[in-house]
């Protein structure tokens, strides 16, 4: 196995983690952080497979990355605080005013 | 002059200009519907006085629509194209009649009479419109716009149960009009325009989908291809067109909606709506599939058998007044399409008679139920007897009514029901596409006619006085009745006594008819 | 050799902090473990000649992004007033279709011929990156300042909002 | 090595966008001194904005395809087409809701979304698509909550979790993608080359993987769980913007990306086969689920779900055809979407109605509201005389031919479910109408006073959807002369 391999497993292995965090957990702050290993993961992808080639895409594709994570970060714990400040929770099974009437 | 498009957008045009008047002038509004009642008789008449029966189609209108390209595969073309013949021509006059009953008959109508009459007139060009469109598109279009019209006429202005009735009305028509949608879109990808020769032109034109040789070679509806795509596209195509007549397993909107509807809207609804399914068989699903034809002719007349029997027998069974009519409707409905399916000149100009003679009398039967609930807000059958005592003029036109729409000779309904017959049994011998029981089996439908009919005279008319309802004013028929019964009276017996006024349109469309069949090589004679 | 035993040790750090964010039951231990992978992989970034994601990867994922989770987590834990236990739903389910994920990825990695260009030890320090940025990448690089800008005013807003309402 | 060159002419090809980021720097600084009780003027600023953007785009056409920014974005009609519907529903939503409170924010955000969304029209590169989409998605997130209360917050955040793992998933497959083929811009020869030569199933994931984040901006199954709570708790402007303008940004790359990953025919993937199976489900989801629904935004959210499917059917065929009928498609989806959408706005601007039972008899003390609403939602069904008709007549007829040219059973499958859906439709579009004329107002209902710039917003956009029906021929015409080369 060389580098290149395991560093592939890692990055899948992150991803399937952050997915993992996103489908299991209840709390929209560690939500936040599942996606945010899910992010690295390409990262990681693009930093390897980078390497490999001519040219810089994946390196900068990956500072675009880093950027929108930022951005969603700085958005996402705006949205998150406010849910938090109406609620009292950040569990979004307990967050459920909006659901299906039935008749 | 433009007559077809007078006939078709002056009523929309006053539906649009109804809009712009202030609701409060509620008398303005019947009296605007009745001027352009008017207006279109008076062109009719004129048409009339134009039309040359043996000569196919006429008063011709033809303007570019859409015409698209579309990249791969050709272009597309459809057209504002109206015409009649003597197919459409008797319906257009019909429609033009009833549409002016029907403005009358709701004179009295309480409640959002803008909305009212705005909606009766849309409805109005929807129907002409689509008795005059040569172009399959245009077709669908005025055939769909009568939806929402009937909808609401029937929803806001019906009976107790309006609402049920109403979008049952609308789903089942939807889910025919669909099936007819995915047919035209078949067809128009598979006709290509000959007009222009060297290019593919996709053409709505129905005449054009009427000749086999514009089917582009190897489209899914080629005519010489050996698949089964035709027969289904055909079955679809009529299926589509039997719900709106409707035959028996497509039926049971109609009792539904006949009920709850406010009287003029029954009429329009059987005199001119139903028609619209008989002509749609007539005009799109016979001439463009006659092999379709061919292949399914006993099981179209064998749905027009069981209608005519199923129809009748519910008819005796009914307790209501106005459901009685509806499922006489329906029986009667089932002739046209014995006469059809026999595919003999008879047989056809049989159909199409009895599709106007059943318009005239349908509507008359509605107006004398509507008489009736309008005085006691009842229609059971059973809470009458003896009528004839008070109301004398009332009965008198219930007796040309229920004897015309049994079939007693001398009016409109004789002839139409005799010509189908005639076709009916000669089809054994002549093209053997309808199987000699069928016809026999049809006429133990008169009997019933005749028995339903009967026995609601006896039991509603004759015997001592009696009703029990509510409210019992039995004032006897008002000007505006006989305004309204008295023209259709005189069409009922006018047609029966003279049916050459009729057939003269006719039996020129019914010969070309039947006689294209045997031009397109078709044998029918197995 | 001793480059790649970093390597190693890294990648280990960082699959250890990932896996560990699936079973901590506090929020705070969780962030902690996100930081560790995050600065673990930022090692990786610098082996594998990526210097300058490496810095940014430090500063503003580590130091940015986390910095600003920890705020959150302090501010709910004070408004919501109890522990920050982390409670979980469909853990079997959950195993089952990440599980699966990760073996199709794996599947399709074995099977898959990844692009390699020979010549592509050059080219990797900071000036041409740079200059790609400014150049090629000239586009994306502006609209991302305009959604920084754009984010920056709708979570201000957000979260004034939410003040304003706090005093109602 | 890149030669710094000027960016000067590339920024010219692009002034509409320019005109716009200036526009949202402009807002935010006369945000900072516009009084409050003035603020209609910023909305009136964004407006003259988009439409002098529009006018441009529209008097450059024809558009030369052109790759400007060194191949990242392209200037073409495809583009141009989609830039201009964009302009136009930014344009329509500031017409519904010139609103006093936030309007800085409102006003940047609204363009920001339109910003976002012509650059993704305009993107051929992930770097580009994936800023742009975030530009979209993020401001998204934020207008979902701008009802300031608890519903809305909790809209916002579902929306939020739900995007940002697409977004996710789009990442991680565009590093898989990279892997593979080595170049980021998916219009580029050597993309096309890498990913023919490359017979694996890693090319499939990562597609699947960039396809979620576009259907879950459609609103498509199985993303499409955020609509209906994002639509009931939004207030009614913002859910008419974002079920339009998001929707078809995601409607415009999604033909990009799956033209280009269908490599002309010959992907391992059968294209025509996945985007029309999610087609059906959507069609089939939507509409079936909107069935039990009480609430109107509710039922209008799944409606679009369903609408999301129509538009995903043409783009099934993968013939310039079918794309063109959704392109068609796309317009008359936003004509009526917004018509729908402002009527229910203008309605509870004078009251609140939770369910669609409080609409009874509505329909005689404001009759122009309660007719554009029919209107709208008869042309939602596919009824003629609304251009919805004229619309779902190009897309069926554009799967038929496809049926007939191909041969591919699910192009008929697709055909009559979405035909046998339009009956299903019709059964909950009507329950508005039903109630609205059919049932009794109820008593001491006092009349509507609808303002007049309100009704007649709604006659224009009655008349633009009948118009369409009339005479498509000018904007299908329009449409033909699209090229889609990638």
């Amino acid at each position: 196995m060389t580098d290149i391999d395991f560093l592939f497993y890692l990055s899948v292995l992150l991803f399937c983690c952050g997915l993992l965090i996103v489908f299991t957990k209840k709390n929209a702050l560690l939500i936040l952080m599942g996606i945010e290993l899910m992010l690295n993961a390409a990262n990681l992808n693009l930093v390897v497979f980078n390497r490999q080639q001519a040219g810089l895409d994946g390196q900068l594709f990956a500072l675009f990355v880093i950027l929108v994570a930022v951005c969603e970060a700085v958005v996402g714990i705006a949205i998150i605080l406010r849910v938090y400040h109406y609620y009292k929770s950040a569990v979004p099974d307990r967050v459920s005013e909006l659901k299906e009437e039935n008749r | 002059m433009p007559y077809l498009s007078l006939l078709i957008f002056i009523p929309v045009a006053a539906a649009l200009a109804t809009l712009l008047i202030p609701a409060r002038y509620t008398r303005a509004f019947p009296w605007i519907t009745l001027g352009v009642n008017m207006l279109q008789l008076i062109i009719f008449i004129a048409m009339t006085l134009h039309f040359s029966s043996g000569e196919g189609l006429q008063f011709a209108e033809q303007h570019a629509w859409i015409s698209l390209s579309l990249n791969t595969w050709g272009e597309l073309q459809a057209e504002y194209l109206v015409a009649v013949d003597g197919l459409s021509f008797p319906l257009v006059g019909l429609s033009v009649l009833i549409m002016l009953i029907a403005t009358i008959s709701s004179w009295n109508v309480s409640r959002s009479r803008k909305g009212y009459f705005a909606l009766l007139l849309i409805l109005n060009g929807a129907i002409i419109g689509s008795f005059c469109a040569l172009d399959f598109l245009l077709f669908y279009v005025f055939f769909e716009f009568m939806l929402l019209p009937m909808y609401f006429l029937i929803g806001i202005w019906g009976g107790p149960k309006r609402e049920y009735a109403s979008i049952k009305f609308f789903l089942y028509t939807l889910l025919g009009s669909i099936l007819i949608l995915i047919v035209m879109i078949g067809l128009y990808l598979s006709v290509q325009s000959p007009e222009r020769a060297n290019e593919v032109v996709h053409t709505f034109n129905v005449l054009h989908m009427q000749h086999l040789e514009n089917f582009i070679p190897g489209s899914w509806l080629d005519a010489t291809s050996t698949g089964t795509w035709r027969l289904w596209a055909f079955a679809l195509l009529f299926v589509g067109f039997a719900i709106k007549l409707p035959a028996v397993p497509f039926h049971t909107w109609l009792p539904d909606a006949h009920v709850e509807a406010p009287t003029a809207i029954s009429v329009i609804l059987a005199a001119l709506l139903l028609k619209i399914g008989g002509y749609g068989i007539l005009r799109f699903v016979y001439p463009v599939f006659p092999d379709g034809a061919v292949y399914f002719s006993d099981w179209v007349a064998g749905i027009g058998v069981v209608s005519i029997i199923y129809g009748a027998l519910n008819a005796l069974a009914s307790k209501d007044l106005k459901r009685l009519i509806a499922y006489s409707s329906v029986s009667h409905m089932g002739f046209v399409l014995l006469g059809i399916a026999s595919a003999t000149t008879e047989g056809v100009a049989g159909a199409i008679y009895q599709m106007v003679s059943h318009g005239i009398i349908s509507a008359m039967l509605f107006l004398i139920a509507g008489v009736l609930y309008d005085r006691t807000h009842d229609r059971l059958i059973e809470n009458y007897s003896g009528l004839a005592s008070h109301m004398k003029h009332y009965t008198a036109f219930v007796l040309i009514a229920f004897f015309a729409s049994l079939g007693l000779p001398g009016f409109a309904g004789f002839i139409g029901e005799v010509l189908i017959f005639f076709g009916a049994f000669q089809s054994h011998s002549y093209n053997n596409l309808v199987p000699l029981w069928m016809p026999v089996v049809a006429t133990l439908g008169l009997l019933l006619g005749a028995a339903y009919y009967l026995w609601t005279i006896q039991r509603m008319f004759f015997g001592t006085f009696a009703v029990r309802a509510s409210y019992a004013e039995l004032n006897d028929l008002t000007a505006r009745e006989y305004a309204m019964l008295l023209p259709l009276a005189v069409a009922a017996l006018l047609f029966g006594i003279l049916p050459q006024l009729l057939l003269d349109f006719i039996n020129p469309f019914a010969e070309t008819f039947t006689g294209t069949w045997f031009s397109l090589g078709i044998n029918t004679n197995p | 050799m001793m480059e790649q035993a970093v390597l190693y040790i890294l990648a280990g750090v960082a699959a250890a902090s990932a896996i560990a964010i699936v079973f901590v039951r506090h929020v705070f231990y969780a962030a902690l473990m996100l930081l560790a992978c995050l600065l673990a992989l930022a090692g990786i970034y610098g082996i594998m000649q990526a210097g300058f994601l490496a810095i940014t990867q430090v500063l503003i994922y580590a130091g940015g992004v986390l910095v600003l989770i920890v705020f959150a987590i302090v501010v709910t834990n004070r408004v919501a007033g109890k522990s920050l236990q982390v409670e979980s739903q469909h853990r079997f389910a959950g195993f089952l279709i990440a599980a699966a994920i990760a073996r199709v990825l794996a599947w399709g990695y074995h099977q898959t011929e990844f692009l390699v260009n020979n010549h592509s030890q050059i080219g990797k320090e900071l000036k041409p990156l740079g200059e790609t940025l400014f150049t090629s990448y000239a586009a994306p690089f502006e609209i991302g300042g305009v959604l920084l800008l754009v984010c920056l005013v709708g979570a201000a807003f957000t979260a004034s909002s939410f003040k304003k309402s706090a005093h109602d | 090595m890149n030669q710094p060159v000027s960016m000067i002419p590339d920024l010219l090809q692009i002034i509409p966008e320019v005109l716009l980021a200036g526009s949202v720097c402009l807002t935010l600084l006369l945000g900072l001194f516009v009084k409050k009780n003035r603020s209609v003027l910023l909305a009136v600023v964004a407006a003259t904005v988009f439409i002098v953007a529009g006018i441009y785009i529209l008097t450059s056409w024809p558009h030369k395809p052109e790759e400007i920014f060194a191949g990242t974005l392209r200037v073409d009609d495809f583009s141009a087409f989609f830039r201009v519907l964009f302009l136009a529903g930014g344009l329509l939503t500031l017409f519904i809701s010139l609103q006093k409170e936030n309007a800085t924010e409102y006003v940047i955000l609204i363009q920001a979304i339109v910003l976002g969304a012509c650059l993704l029209s305009m993107s051929m590169h992930f770097a580009t698509v994936l800023v742009s989409l975030e530009l979209v998605s993020l401001c998204s997130y934020i207008l979902a909550g701008f009802a300031f209360n608890k519903p809305s917050s909790e809209g916002s955040m579902k929306y939020f979790l739900m995007g940002t793992v697409a977004t996710a998933c789009l990442v991680y497959g565009i590093s898989l993608i990279y892997g593979i083929s080595g170049t980021l811009n998916f219009s580029s020869s050597q993309f096309v080359d890498a990913l023919m030569q490359s017979k694996s199933v890693m090319i499939a994931v990562a597609a699947l993987l960039i396809l979620a984040a576009l259907l879950f901006k459609l609103a498509a199954v199985p993303f499409h769980l955020w609509a209906p709570d994002v639509y009931q708790s939004a207030p009614t402007p913002v859910v008419a913007f974002l079920s339009v303008v998001p929707k078809l940004a995601g409607l415009a790359l999604l033909i990009k990306i799956v033209l280009a990953f269908n490599l002309f025919g010959r992907a391992t993937v059968d294209w025509r086969m996945l985007v029309a199976g999610i087609s059906i489900v959507s069609i089939l989801a939507g509409n079936l689920s909107a069935l039990a629904q009480t609430n109107p935004k509710r039922m209008l959210a799944y409606s679009s779900i369903a609408q999301a499917g129509f538009l995903l059917a043409g783009v099934a065929t993968l013939d310039p055809t079918g794309i063109q009928a959704a392109l068609f498609y796309a317009v008359v989806f936003l004509l009526m979407n917004l018509l729908a959408f402002t009527a229910l706005h203008l309605f509870e601007k004078w009251k609140s109605l939770p369910a669609m039972a409080d609409f009874a008899g509505l329909g005689r003390v404001a009759f122009i509201p309660a007719f554009a609403l029919t209107m709208a939602l008869v042309a939602l069904t596919g009824l003629p005389p609304t251009a919805g008709f004229t619309a779902k007549l190009f897309l069926f007829s554009s799967l038929w031919a496809s049926w007939s040219d191909s041969g591919s059973t699910i192009m008929l499958i697709l055909f009559i479910a979405g035909l046998l859906n339009t009956v299903i439709a019709l059964y909950f579009y009507l329950k508005i109408p039903y109630y609205l004329f059919l049932k009794e107002t109820p008593p001491g209902t006092a009349s509507i006073k609808i303002s007049i710039t309100g009704n007649f917003l709604l006659l224009i956009l009655v008349i633009a959807v009948t118009w369409l029906f009339l005479n498509p021929g000018l904007l299908m015409g329009w449409i033909n002369r699209i090229t889609f080369v990638l």
